[in-house]
C-alpha cells in the first residue's frame, strides 16, 4: 500500500521514514541475534543527524538496512523503510541500482578498504559515471577532478592506486565517490574512526562543509558523542539495538532524557579545564593534584614504594631509532629522534602525539623489544641494548606491558587462569596452590570478583573492560616496577574507559609502580599522569607537568592536538 | 606438591583442546556438504575396519572362475586371477584409508613443524627453509614420486607413504607459515613473551592451537592428495602389487586388460571408490574452510 | 556386458598383413641395423641368416647357406645358396658373409650372440665366385655352429663404407630377405615384398604394415593379422573378437625357482627336494598365466616341443607333482621339523628366506605369491622382494639373493639351454658378477657331460648325453622348474592361412626372430585354400 | 623492474637446485641401464654373457667419480647436450626430448590454460550466484571430478569413447599415415587425436579451479570495496568482474603456477594410457628402463618448464597487482 505515494509532495513530507525496523543476524547453527530492535524515526530533507552508540549497538546494521546494503546473514525481519514514501524493501535489483544515483548513498565504516586496490581512483569515478550515465562521456575527467577538489584533494590522486594513498586521503576519495552520485541521503558510517586525531578533525570539517554547501540529507554514525554533538543538529542515541533517545543536539546536551545518554555525556570533559570531574574518578584540579601527590607518599604501601625507588628508574638518553626504508630508494624512517627522559619510580608519564609520531617505538625501546639505533636506554644500572636472553627475561619481570587491544591480547583458547599463571610460574617462585592463590589475588586486585568464577572464563565470555583488567592483572603478576601502557583504553567504549583508567591510577598509588602511559587521548592523559611529553615526528616538542602542558601549550603542534579533541561542550559554545 | 594444581591445569588445558575439537566438529557438521562427506567417510572407515566380517571372501583368496561376470556368489564378478572383486574392494578400503590418513597425518605434522618454525623464525634460517619449501612446491610432484618410488623399490605401503610425504608436505607448510606469521605478530603472542614463556611454549601453546582448523584443513587436503597419489603409484606398478588396494586392483585390471575381458566393473569400482573417498574428504573440507574463514560458511550470498 | 569387437580398417587390402610386432612409441626411431638392440623389428624381415633354427623343437632349416658341414668339431663350412640377390640387385657372395663376421669382430658392441667367443678365423674359398665360407673355431664346439650360422648377413658393398657400424642406424636397409622397407613415419612403417627375393614364389604377402603402438586392446579391436603378446582370457577376448582369430601358446621357456646354491639352506639338496615336492605346479601355472600354460618338467627341456629329446625313463615326463608327505620327509632329512605349524630347525629357528622377483613381471609375481602361500602352508616363512628389473638383474648376477624367480630354456637347443644354466665355467662366487648360472651350480660330472656334448658329432651320442643332463636336473634340482613361459602367438586366418600351430610346429609365432621368415614363406591366401576345398 | 629481477634471481637459484637434485636422484638407483635391458630380454629365456657384454658396450655406463660426473653433467646441462639415450640407443636425448616436447607443451599447456579460464569463469559465476543451483552444481560436481584419479578417467574415456564408441582414436598424436605439414587437415588430425587426453586433463583439473576461484571470489565479495561498489550502484557485472573477480584472481594465479607442476605430472599417466608421444610417456619409459640421461633431461625439462611458467605467472602477477609494482 505504501508504494503509491509519489515523492516530493511537499517540504513536510519526510525524505525517509523508518517504521518499527527490526534486523536480525541469522546464521545457520546459531540463534538469531537481533541487532536492531523496533526502530522508528524520520528524516526531513536537508537534515544532518547523528547516530551514536557504543560498539555493537547496531549502528552499522541500521545504516546498511537504510541503504539496502544489508546482506545475509543480516535479515530485515520486520518494519518499513520509506524513502520518499515508498518502501525500499520492495525495490527490485535494477530499480534499486538506479535509485542509488540521486537517492541514498553510504560511506563505509572501514573507508580505508572501500576502494578496489587494483583500480586507479579515476577508474572508480568512471565506473560510477558509466553505471548511471548521469555524466556525459566527454566530461568524465572534468567531473572527477571537480569532485576530488571538493574533498580537498589534489587532482593527481586520480591516477594513483588506493594503496598509494594515506588513510585520510582514501576516506576523502570515498566521500567524493559517494558525492558523485549526487545523493539526497548520505549515510556516513564512522567516517573518521580509523583515522588519526588531526586527520579526523580535518575530514569532519570537510563533511560539515560539504553538507552545508551541497545540501544533502545526512546521517553521521559515530561512537563518539562528542563528534556527533559538534557536527549535527539532531542526535539519535542507540543502545543495544534500541534508539533510546532522539532529539535536537542542544537538548541532548542540556537535558538528556535517557539514563544512557546521561552516562555518556558525563564522560566528557575538556582536558584543559581547571577541574575535571569524571564519574568513578577522583576530581582533577590544582588542589586535587596536590592532594594526590601527598597521598602518594603517605599511602599504606609507602614502604614498598620506598624499597623500589633505589634502582627502578628508566633512563632514556638521546635515543634515536631509524628503520630501514620500507622500499628501496626511499628515505630511512626516523621513528624516534634524539629523545631523552627519565621515568622515576612511582612516576606516571604521558606520551602523546598523533599516529606515527613514534610513541609505540619508544615503548618498544623501553621494554627492550628493540634496541635504539643510537643513544642509550637504561633500566636501573643495566643497559637494555646489551641484554642477553636471560637478562631480557629479568627485565620483563620488572618492566611489563599493558596492551592496547584487550581483544587481541588474550589468546581466545586459554582461560583467565592459564593466562595469569604463566607469568606467575615464569617470574616468581610460587608453585602449585601458592601460584593459584596469587592468581586469585591478582584478579581481586583488578576488581574481577568473585575471582574463582572469573578464573575459569574464556576471553569471549568477558566484556571488553573485564578483558582489559585481565590484561592488566597479567602485567602485574610478576610484581613489576614499571608498567608501559600503550593506548590501554583506546579500544574500549567510553563507558568502560573510566573504570580501567581508575584501576591503573589505583595500582600506581597502591603499589608504587611507575607508568609510561601512551595515548593520543589528551583527556585520559590528564586523568592518570603527572607529567606529559608531546611527540611530533619522533621529536619531543614539549614536556612538563600534565596540567601545565595542557592548559598552557606552547608548541603549535600541541595546540592543534588540543583543538582536535572532540567536545560536546564546545558545540554549545559555538552554537 | 606441584601435582596438586598442575594436574587440574593440564586437565583444563585438555578440556580446552577438546572443546576446540568439539567446536570444529560442530561447525563441520553444520555444513550440509561436509555432512555428506562425513557420512561417506564414515562408511569407508567402517568398511575398512570391519573388512574381515564384511567381505565374503579373503582379499587374495583365488581359485574361483576366472574373469567371471557378476553372480550371486560374486556380486561384482571375479578377477583374471580368479579372485572375488567385491572382497577386494572391501579389503582394499583398508589400504586407501590407511595410506590416506597416515600419509596425510605425517605430511601434516611435517608441514606443521616446518611451517611453524619457518613462520616464527626470522632471518637467514627462514630464508633457507623458504627456499626449500618453494623448491618442493614447484618441482612437479608425480615425476618426482615416480623417480623416488622406483629408487625405493617396493617397500610396499610404507614406501608409498614415504614418497607421498616427501612430495606432499610443502603446500601445507606454506599455508601454515603465513598463518604463523600473522599470529606471531598478534598481541597475545607478544603478551606471552612478556609473560616469560619460552619460544617453544609460545609456538605450541599459543600459536598452534589457534591454527587447529587450518591444520585440519591441510590434513584433509594432504589425505586427499595421498589417496590419489597412492592410486597413481600403484597403478603404475611402483608399489607392491601383492597387497590388495584399489590402486593395485586397477593395476591388475589394466594388466590383465579387464576392459577386454568385459570386466569393466573391475576397473570401474575401485576407481569410483577412490573418487568417492577423495570426494568425502574434499566435502569435509568445505566445512573446515568455514571455520578458518567465516565468509565461506554456508549461506546465500547475495 | 560390454563386448569388444574387431573392427579392421577396411582400407587395408587383402594382400597386406597388419603386424603387432614393433613397439616403439612414441619414438619410433628409424633404425634397421640388425645387430642393434633397438633396431626396428622389420630388420628381421630384411636381413637373413645362414640357417634358421626353429626355437620350438630345434629343427634347422638351411637358409642363405644351402649346406652346413662340420668336417671336424672345430670347423664349420657354409656353402651359400646360388642366385641370392640383395634387394638392390647385387648378388650375395661369400665375401659378404666373411665381411659380416669380421664386422662383428671389429664392432664387438654389435656381436649380440657373441660369435667371436667361438670363432678363431674366417676364410672364403680362394677361387673367384666361390660360395663357401669356412669358419675355424677356437676349440672343438659343435653346438657353436648353429649359433654362428644364425648371424644375419650384411651386404659388403654398402656396409664397407660405414664409418662406425656400432652406432650406424641403417635407415635405408638393403637385405636379401622377403621384404623391403616401404613408407616410414614415426608412427608406423610399411614393408613391400622384395621382388628380387630368392624364393619369391613362396611369398604371397605383398605388404606389411607395422604401427608403432599396439597394446592388447588395439590388437583385438583393430583387426591385426599377427602379433606376439600375452593376452588375458585369450579365447574370449582375441578368439571372441573375430571368427578367424587363432592363437597358439607353445612353451617358450621354463619359469623356475633358482635357489642360491652357495647359501644355506639351499646348499642342502633335501631342502630343494622338499620345496620341489611341496609345490602345486598346476595351481602356480594357472595363477601366473591365467590358465594358459602348463606345469613344467624338471628335466630341463620344453614339452611337448622337445618330446623327442626326453629320456623315456624319467617318470611322468619329469613333471613333479605335489606330495606334501614326501616334502615333509625331505625337510625332515634336512633337519627341519614341524613345531606349532612352523617348520623349524634343530635350534628352533623357522626356515625362512626371501624370494626375489622383478617388479613389473606380473606373471612371475603371481607365481611367487603362490609359492609363498604354498610354502607357508608348510610352515616356511617366505618374503617377497621385488626390486625394479635392473636391480633384480644385479642381485641375480651378484648372487645377492636367497632364492629367485628366473627363466631358462627356449633357444631350441638342449645343449645351449643347459650349458648356460649348469656349466661351472659360468660360476662366480657370491659378490662377483656371473654371466649366467646364477644359482651357482658346480658339478664336475655335469661339466664333463657338457664337454663331451660339445665335441660330439654323433646324434646318438648327443641324445644319450642329453638324457644324462636331464637326469642331473631331476635328481640334483639345481633349479626348481615351475611352469612354462608362453610363446604368445596370436594370428588371424582372415587373409592368410598356413600359420604354425600345435599340429604344424614349424616355427614359433615370434615376430622378431628369423623364424618369421619361415612363416612368411609358408603363408597362403585364404581364398585359394577355400577354393580347393 | 626490481620485482622482476628479484624473481629472476630466485628462478636461477631454484633452477640450480632442481638441476642438482635431478643429478642425484637417478644415481641413487641400483643397477645399470644394461641390467634393465638384459632383465627385459631374459624374462622368458637366458641371455648369454656375450649379449650382455654387447649391450653394456652399446649403452655405456657413466664413468668417473661422483664429482666428475656432476661437473660433466653441469656442462651437459649448459650445452643442452644430455648424451645418448640408453633405451633408444643411439638416439640423442636432446633429439628425443625435442620431438616429444611440443606434444606435451601444446596438450598440457593449452588444456591447462583452458581449464583455468573455464574453471575461473564457472567459479566466478558460482560465487556470484552463491547458494543457488548455479553454485551447488559446479562446486559439488567440481569436487567430485577433481577427486577422480587422472588415469582412471583416461581409461574410461579410452574405453568408452575409443574402443566401444569408436568416436576417437585410441593412441598416438596423429594418424599413422598423416604427413606433418602446416595444413588444415593435419592440424585437424592432431586435434582429433588430442581430444581424449585433453578431455581427461580438463575433467580432472577443472574442479580445482572452480573451487579455488569460488572461494577466493567469496572472500573478495565480502570485502568493503565490493560493498561500496554496490552502494554506488555499479552494474552487477562490473562489480562481479572488475571488482570481485579481478581481485580474487590474484591469489589464484599463484596457485595456477604451482598447479602446472601437478598437471604436467598428471599428464604422465594420461600420456601413458593414451600412448601419447609426449614428455610424460617418454619419462615413464625412461624410469622403467633406468635410462639416466633421458630421465634427467626429461625431469629437468619438466621442472624448468614449470619453473619458467611460475616465473611468468609471477611477472603477470606483478603486472596485474599494482601493489607489487611500485
Ligand atoms: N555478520 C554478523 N553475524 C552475526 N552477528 C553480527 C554480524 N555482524 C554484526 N553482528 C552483531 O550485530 C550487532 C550490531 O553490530 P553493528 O556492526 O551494527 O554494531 P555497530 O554499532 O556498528 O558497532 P561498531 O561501533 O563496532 O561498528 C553486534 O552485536 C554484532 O555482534
Ligand atoms: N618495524 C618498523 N619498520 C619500519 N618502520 C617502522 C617500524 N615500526 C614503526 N615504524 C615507523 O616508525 C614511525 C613511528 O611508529 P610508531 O608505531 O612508533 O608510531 P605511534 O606513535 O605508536 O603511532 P600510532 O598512534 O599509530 O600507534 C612510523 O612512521 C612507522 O611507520
Ligand atoms: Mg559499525
Ligand atoms: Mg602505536
Amino acid at each position: 500500500m505504501t508504494t503509491n505515494t509519489t515523492p516530493a509532495q511537499g517540504a513536510e513530507e519526510p525524505i525517509l521514514r523508518v517504521e518499527n525496523l527490526t534486523v536480525e543476524y541469522r546464521s545457520e547453527g546459531f540463534e538469531p541475534v537481533a541487532a536492531v530492535k523496533n526502530v522508528s524515526f524520520s528524516l526531513r530533507r536537508g537534515e544532518f543527524i547523528g547516530l551514536v552508540g557504543e560498539s555493537g549497538s547496531g549502528k552499522s546494521t541500521l545504516g546498511f538496512a537504510l541503504t539496502r546494503l544489508a546482506k545475509p546473514p543480516a535479515t530485515i525481519v520486520d518494519g518499513k523503510i520509506l524513502f520518499h514514501g515508498s518502501d525500499i524493501r520492495t525495490l527490485d535489483d535494477e530499480a534499486l541500482r538506479k535509485q542509488r544515483r540521486g537517492g541514498f548513498a553510504m560511506v563505509l565504516q572501514s573507508g580505508m578498504n572501500a576502494l578496489n586496490p587494483v583500480r586507479t581512483i579515476r577508474k572508480h569515478f568512471h565506473d560510477i559515471f558509466r553505471a548511471h550515465g548521469h555524466v556525459e562521456a566527454g566530461s568524465f575527467n572534468a567531473r572527477a577532478s571537480e569532485l576530488v577538489r571538493k574533498v580537498e584533494l589534489p587532482e593527481t590522486v586520480l591516477d594513483r592506486y588506493p594503496g598509494e594513498l594515506s588513510g585520510g586521503m582514501r576516506q576523502r576519495v570515498s566521500i567524493a565517490l559517494a558525492l558523485s552520485l549526487e545523493p539526497e541521503l548520505l549515510v556516513f558510517d564512522e567516517p573518521t574512526t580509523a583515522l588519526d586525531v588531526l586527520v579526523q578533525h580535518a575530514v569532519m570539517d570537510t563533511i560539515r562543509q560539504l553538507q552545508a554547501s551541497e545540501g544533502f540529507t545526512a546521517i553521521l554514525i559515530s561512537h563518539d558523542l562528542g563528534i556527533v554533538l559538534e557536527s549535527t543538529e539532531r542526535v539519535l542515541v542507540m543502545h543495544d539495538g534500541v534508539v533510546v533517545e532522539d532529539g535536537p543536539s542542544h537538548q541532548i546536551l542540556d537535558d538528556p532524557q535517557a539514563e544512557y545518554t546521561r552516562m555518556l555525556l558525563s564522560h566528557y570533559a575538556d582536558p584543559r579545564a581547571e577541574e575535571i570531574h569524571i564519574p568513578g574518578f577522583s576530581t582533577r584540579g590544582r588542589s586535587a593534584d596536590a592532594a594526590r601527590a601527598e597521598r602518594a607518599t603517605t599511602s599504606p604501601r609507602s614502604d614498598a614504594r620506598a624499597a623500589r625507588r633505589a634502582d627502578a628508574s628508566i633512563v632514556v638518553e638521546g635515543a634515536s631509532k631509524v628503520y630501514a626504508p620500507p622500499r628501496r630508494g626511499e628515505q630511512p624512517v626516523v621513528a624516534v629522534d634524539n629523545v631523552s627522559f627519565t621515568l622515576a619510580p612511582g612516576e606516571s608519564l604521558a606520551l602523546v602525539g598523533q599516529s606515527g609520531s613514534g610513541k609505540s617505538t619508544i615503548a618498544r625501546l623501553v621494554t627492550g623489544a628493540e634496541k635504539p639505533s643510537s643513544g642509550l636506554v637504561r633500566f636501573g644500572d643495566s643497559n637494555l641494548a646489551s641484554l642477553r636472553r636471560r637478562e631480557l627475561r629479568d627485565l620483563r619481570k620488572n618492566v611489563q606491558m599493558v596492551f592496547q587491544d584487550p581483544y587481541a591480547a588474550l589468546n581466545p583458547l586459554h582461560t583467565v587462569e592459564y593466562t595469569l599463571l604463566r607469568p606467575i610460574l615464569n617470574f616468581t617462585e610460587r608453585r602449585g596452590e601458592e601460584a593459584r592463590e596469587r592468581m586469585l589475588e591478582l584478579l581481586e586486585t583488578v576488581g574481577l570478583t568473585p575471582a574463582e568464577t572469573f578464573a575459569q572464563k574464556l576471553p569471549h565470555q568477558l566484556s571488553g573492560g573485564q578483558r582489559q583488567r585481565v590484561v592488566i592483572a597479567r602485567a602485574l603478576a610478576s610484581d613489576p616496577q614499571v608498567l608501559v601502557a600503550d593506548e590501554p583504553v583506546s579500544m574500549l567504549d567510553v563507558s568502560l574507559r573510566a573504570g580501567v583508567l581508575g584501576l591503573l591510577e589505583d595500582l600506581r598509588e597502591q603499589w608504587g609502580v611507575s607508568m609510561l602511559y601512551i595515548t593520543h587521548d589528551l583527556l585520559s592523559a590528564r586523568l592518570v599522569t603527572d607529567r606529559m611529553m608531546v611527540l611530533n615526528a619522533g621529536r619531543v616538542v614539549e614536556s612538563g607537568p600534565t596540567a601545565d602542558v595542557l592548559r598552557n601549550p606552547s608548541d603549535e603542534y600541541t595546540i592543534r592536538l588540543l583543538d582536535a579533541v572532540p567536545n560536546p561542550a564546545r558545540a554549545r559554545e559555538t552554537r | 606438591m606441584t601435582s596438586t594444581t598442575t594436574t587440574p591445569v593440564r586437565a583444563r588445558a585438555l578440556r580446552g583442546t577438546l572443546r576446540t575439537i568439539g567446536r570444529i566438529a560442530g561447525t563441520i557438521w553444520s555444513n550440509p556438504r561436509a555432512r555428506i562427506g562425513v557420512v561417506l567417510l564414515a562408511i569407508f572407515i567402517i568398511t575398512a575396519t570391519f573388512a574381515p566380517w564384511l567381505a565374503p571372501y579373503g582379499a587374495s583368496q583365488d581359485g574361483f572362475e576366472r574373469s567371471a561376470g557378476g553372480s550371486a556368489a560374486h556380486w561384482l564378478g571375479t578377477t583374471a586371477a580368479g579372485e572375488d572383486v567385491l572382497s577386494q574392494i572391501i579389503w582394499g578400503a583398508r589400504v586407501s584409508v590407511f595410506v590416506g590418513f597416515a600419509a596425510g597425518a605425517i605430511a601434516t605434522v611435517i608441514a606443521v613443524l616446518i611451517g611453524l618454525s619457518w613462520g616464527y623464525s626470522r632471518g637467514f634460517g627462514g630464508d633457507v627453509v623458504g627456499f626449500i619449501v618453494n623448491l618442493f612446491l614447484v618441482i612437479p610432484g608425480l615425476p618426482l614420486m615416480i623417480v623416488i618410488a622406483s629408487y625405493l623399490q617396493n617397500g610396499g605401503i610404507v614406501m608409498i607413504i614415504a614418497v607421498i610425504v616427501v612430495t606432499g608436505w610443502a603446500w601445507g607448510a606454506r599455508v601454515l607459515r603465513s598463518q604463523t606469521q600473522t599470529l606471531r605478530s598478534r598481541d597475545f603472542v607478544t603478551a606471552a613473551r612478556f609473560a616469560g614463556d619460552s619460544s617453544f611454549r609460545i609456538i605450541f601453546r599459543e600459536i598452534l592451537p589457534n591454527m587447529t582448523s587450518l591444520i585440519t584443513g591441510s590434513f584433509f587436503g594432504a589425505a586427499t592428495a595421498a589417496i590419489l597419489a597412492e592410486a597413481g603409484l600403484e597403478f603404475l606398478g611402483l608399489g607392491d602389487p601383492t597387497t590388495v588396494s584399489w590402486g593395485t586392483m586397477l593395476f591388475w585390471a589394466q594388466n590383465s586388460n579387464a576392459l577386454l575381458t568385459g570386466q569393466w566393473l573391475l576397473l570401474f569400482a575401485p576407481g569410483l571408490c577412490i573418487a568417492l573417498l577423495a570426494t568425502s574428504l574434499t566435502l569435509i573440507n568445505f566445512g573446515v574452510d568455514g571455520i578458518s574463514n567465516p565468509r565461506l560458511r554456508e549461506g546465500k550470498g547475495r | 556386458n560390454i563386448h569388444i569387437e574387431s573392427k579392421p580398417d577396411p582400407t587395408i587390402p587383402q594382400d597386406t598383413l597388419l603386424l603387432a610386432a614393433d613397439q616403439g612409441s612414441p619414438m619410433y626411431q628409424r633404425n634397421f641395423n640388425p645387430f642393434m638392440a633397438n633396431r626396428r623389428i622389420g630388420a628381421a624381415y630384411i636381413y637373413e641368416p645362414l640357417v634358421i633354427v626353429n626355437d620350438v623343437n630345434g629343427d634347422v632349416t638351411p637358409w642363405l647357406a644351402q649346406k652346413v658341414t662340420q668336417p671336424d668339431a672345430s670347423t664349420v663350412v657354409f656353402t651359400l645358396r646360388d642366385g641370392v640377390k640383395w634387394s638392390d640387385g647385387k648378388p650375395l657372395t661369400a665375401k659378404d658373409v666373411e665381411f659380416t663376421f669380421n664386422l662383428l669382430k671389429t664392432s664387438p658392441t654389435l656381436d649380440m650372440q657373441g660369435i667371436w667367443q667361438y670363432i678363431s678365423t674366417v676364410e672364403t674359398g680362394t677361387d673367384e665366385g666361390s660360395q663357401t665360407v669356412t669358419v675355424h673355431l677356437k676349440s672343438a664346439d659343435v653346438p657353436a655352429a648353429n649359433i654362428i650360422a644364425q648371424t644375419l648377413i650384411l651386404p659388403e658393398h654398402l656396409w664397407k663404407n660405414v664409418k662406425d657400424p656400432g652406432t650406424y642406424t641403417d635407415e635405408n636397409p638393403v637385405g636379401t630377405g622377403p621384404f623391403t622397407l616401404g613408407n616410414y613415419s614415426p608412427q608406423q612403417y610399411t614393408m613391400n615384398r622384395n621382388e628380387n627375393y630368392w624364393q619369391k614364389d613362396k611369398v604371397t604377402v605383398k605388404h606389411l604394415i607395422l604401427p608403432a603402438t599396439n597394446g592388447q586392446l588395439a590388437m583385438v579391436t583393430q583387426g591385426y593379422d599377427w602379433g606376439y603378446m600375452y593376452m588375458s582370457d585369450v579365447k574370449k577376448t582375441w578368439g571372441g573378437a573375430n571368427q578367424y582369430n587363432r592363437y597358439w601358446f607353445p612353451p617358450g621357456g621354463v619359469i623356475s625357482l633358482q635357489p642360491n646354491l652357495t647359501k644355506a639352506p639351499f646348499n642342502n639338496p633335501d631342502v630343494r627336494q622338499g620345496i620341489a615336492l611341496a609345490l602345486d605346479r598346476k595351481q602356480i601355472a594357472d595363477a601366473a598365466t591365467e590358465g594358459s600354460m602348463q606345469p613344467a618338467t624338471q628335466a630341463g627341456i620344453l614339452l611337448p616341443n622337445q618330446q623327442a629329446d626326453l629320456d623315456p625313463s624319467i617318470p611322468n615326463g619329469g613333471v613333479i607333482t605335489q606330495d606334501l608327505d614326501a616334502a615333509k620327509a625331505a625337510f625332515a632329512r634336512a633337519g627341519y621339523h614341524d613345531q606349532d605349524g612352523k617348520l623349524v630347525d634343530a635350534s628352533g629357528k623357522q626356515l625362512s628366506f626371501s624370494l626375489l622377483t622383478a617388479n613389473g613381471y606380473t606373471d612371475w609375481l603371481r607365481a611367487a605369491s603362490q609359492v609363498q602361500r604354498q610354502l607357508s602352508a608348510l610352515g616356511i616363512d617366505v618374503k617377497l622382494t621385488q626390486p625394479q628389473p635392473p636391480a633384480y638383474q644385479l642381485a641375480l648376477r651378484n648372487g645377492d639373493f636367497d632364492i629367485a624367480m628366473g627363466a631358462y630354456g627356449g633357444l631350441g637347443s638342449q645343449y645351449q639351454d643347459l650349458n648356460g644354466l649348469l656349466n661351472s665355467s659360468n660360476f662366480r662366487p657370491v659378490g662377483q658378477e656371473a654371466p649366467s648360472n646364477f644359482e651357482r651350480y658346480q658339478n664336475p660330472a655335469v661339466d664333463e657331460i657338457l664337454a663331451k656334448y660339445r665335441t660330439s658329432l654323433d646324434p646318438n651320442e648327443t641324445r644319450e648325453l642329453g638324457y644324462q643332463l636331464q637326469h642331473a636336473m631331476v635328481t640334483d634340482l639345481p633349479v626348481i622348474s615351475l611352469y612354462y613361459g608362453g610363446s604368445w602367438g596370436l594370428y588371424s586366418e582372415n587373409k592368410y592361412v598356413g600359420w604354425p600351430d600345435a599340429d604344424h610346429p614349424y616355427a614359433s609365432l615370434k615376430t622378431y626372430t628369423p623364424t618369421a621368415l619361415l612363416i612368411f614363406t609358408s603363408l597362403k591366401p585364404r581364398e585359394h585354400t577355400e577354393d580347393k576345398k | 623492474m626490481k620485482y622482476a629481477l628479484r624473481k629472476l634471481g630466485m628462478l636461477l637459484l631454484t633452477l640450480w637446485a632442481a638441476v642438482t637434485l635431478n643429478f642425484f636422484l637417478p644415481r641413487l638407483m641400483p643397477g645399470s641401464p644394461a641390467d634393465a635391458a638384459i632383465a627385459k630380454l631374459s624374462q622368458n629365456g637366458p641371455v648369454s654373457a656375450a649379449t650382455r657384454a654387447a649391450i653394456e658396450a652399446q649403452l655405456g655406463v657413466p664413468g668417473g667419480n661422483l664429482f666428475e660426473q656432476y661437473v660433466h653433467y653441469l656442462q651437459q646441462v649448459v650445452t643442452l647436450d644430455f648424451g645418448v639415450s640408453f633405451t633408444f640407443y643411439p638416439e640423442k636425448v636432446s633429439d628425443l626430448v625435442l620431438t616429444a616436447l611440443p606434444y606435451t607443451l601444446v596438450l598440457v599447456g593449452l588444456v591447462t590454460i583452458l581449464a583455468f579460464v573455464i574453471g575461473t569463469l564457472i567459479g566466478i559465476l558460482a560465487a556470484w550466484k552463491r547458494g543457488t543451483w548455479m553454485d551447488t552444481l559446479p562446486t559439488l560436481g567440481g569436487s567430485f571430478l577433481s577427486a577422480f584419479p587422472y588415469f582412471w578417467i583416461a581409461l574410461l574415456l579410452l574405453f568408452f569413447a575409443g574402443y566401444v564408441g569408436h568416436l576417437f582414436p585410441t593412441s598416438g598424436a596423429s594418424s599413422p599415415t598423416a604427413v606433418p605439414e602446416f595444413s588444415f587437415s593435419f592440424i585437424a588430425d592432431l586435434i582429433y587425436h588430442a581430444t581424449l587426453p585433453a578431455l581427461t586433463i580438463l575433467i580432472t583439473s577443472l574442479g580445482g579451479w572452480i573451487l579455488g576461484m569460488r572461494n577466493a571470489m567469496i572472500n573478495t565479495l565480502g570485502d568493503d570495496y565490493v560493498t561500496f561498489a554496490e552502494a554506488n550502484g555499479l552494474r552487477g557485472r562490473t562489480v562481479a568482474i572488475k571488482y570481485a573477480a579481478r581481485n580474487a584472481i590474484l591469489p589464484n594465479l599463484t596457485g595456477f603456477g604451482l598447479a602446472l607442476g601437478g598437471v604436467v605430472g598428471g599428464s604422465i599417466l594420461v600420456e601413458q594410457v593414451y600412448g601419447y608421444p609426449g614428455i610424460g610417456y617418454l619419462l615413464y619409459n625412461a624410469v622403467v628402463n633406468q635410462d639416466y640421461p633421458l630421465m634427467q633431461a626429461l625431469f629437468l625439462m619438466i621442472t624448468v618448464s614449470v619453473l619458467i611458467a611460475n616465473f611468468l605467472v609471477d611477472i603477470l602477477y606483478g603486472v596485474l597487482d599494482p601493489r607489487t609494482r611500485r
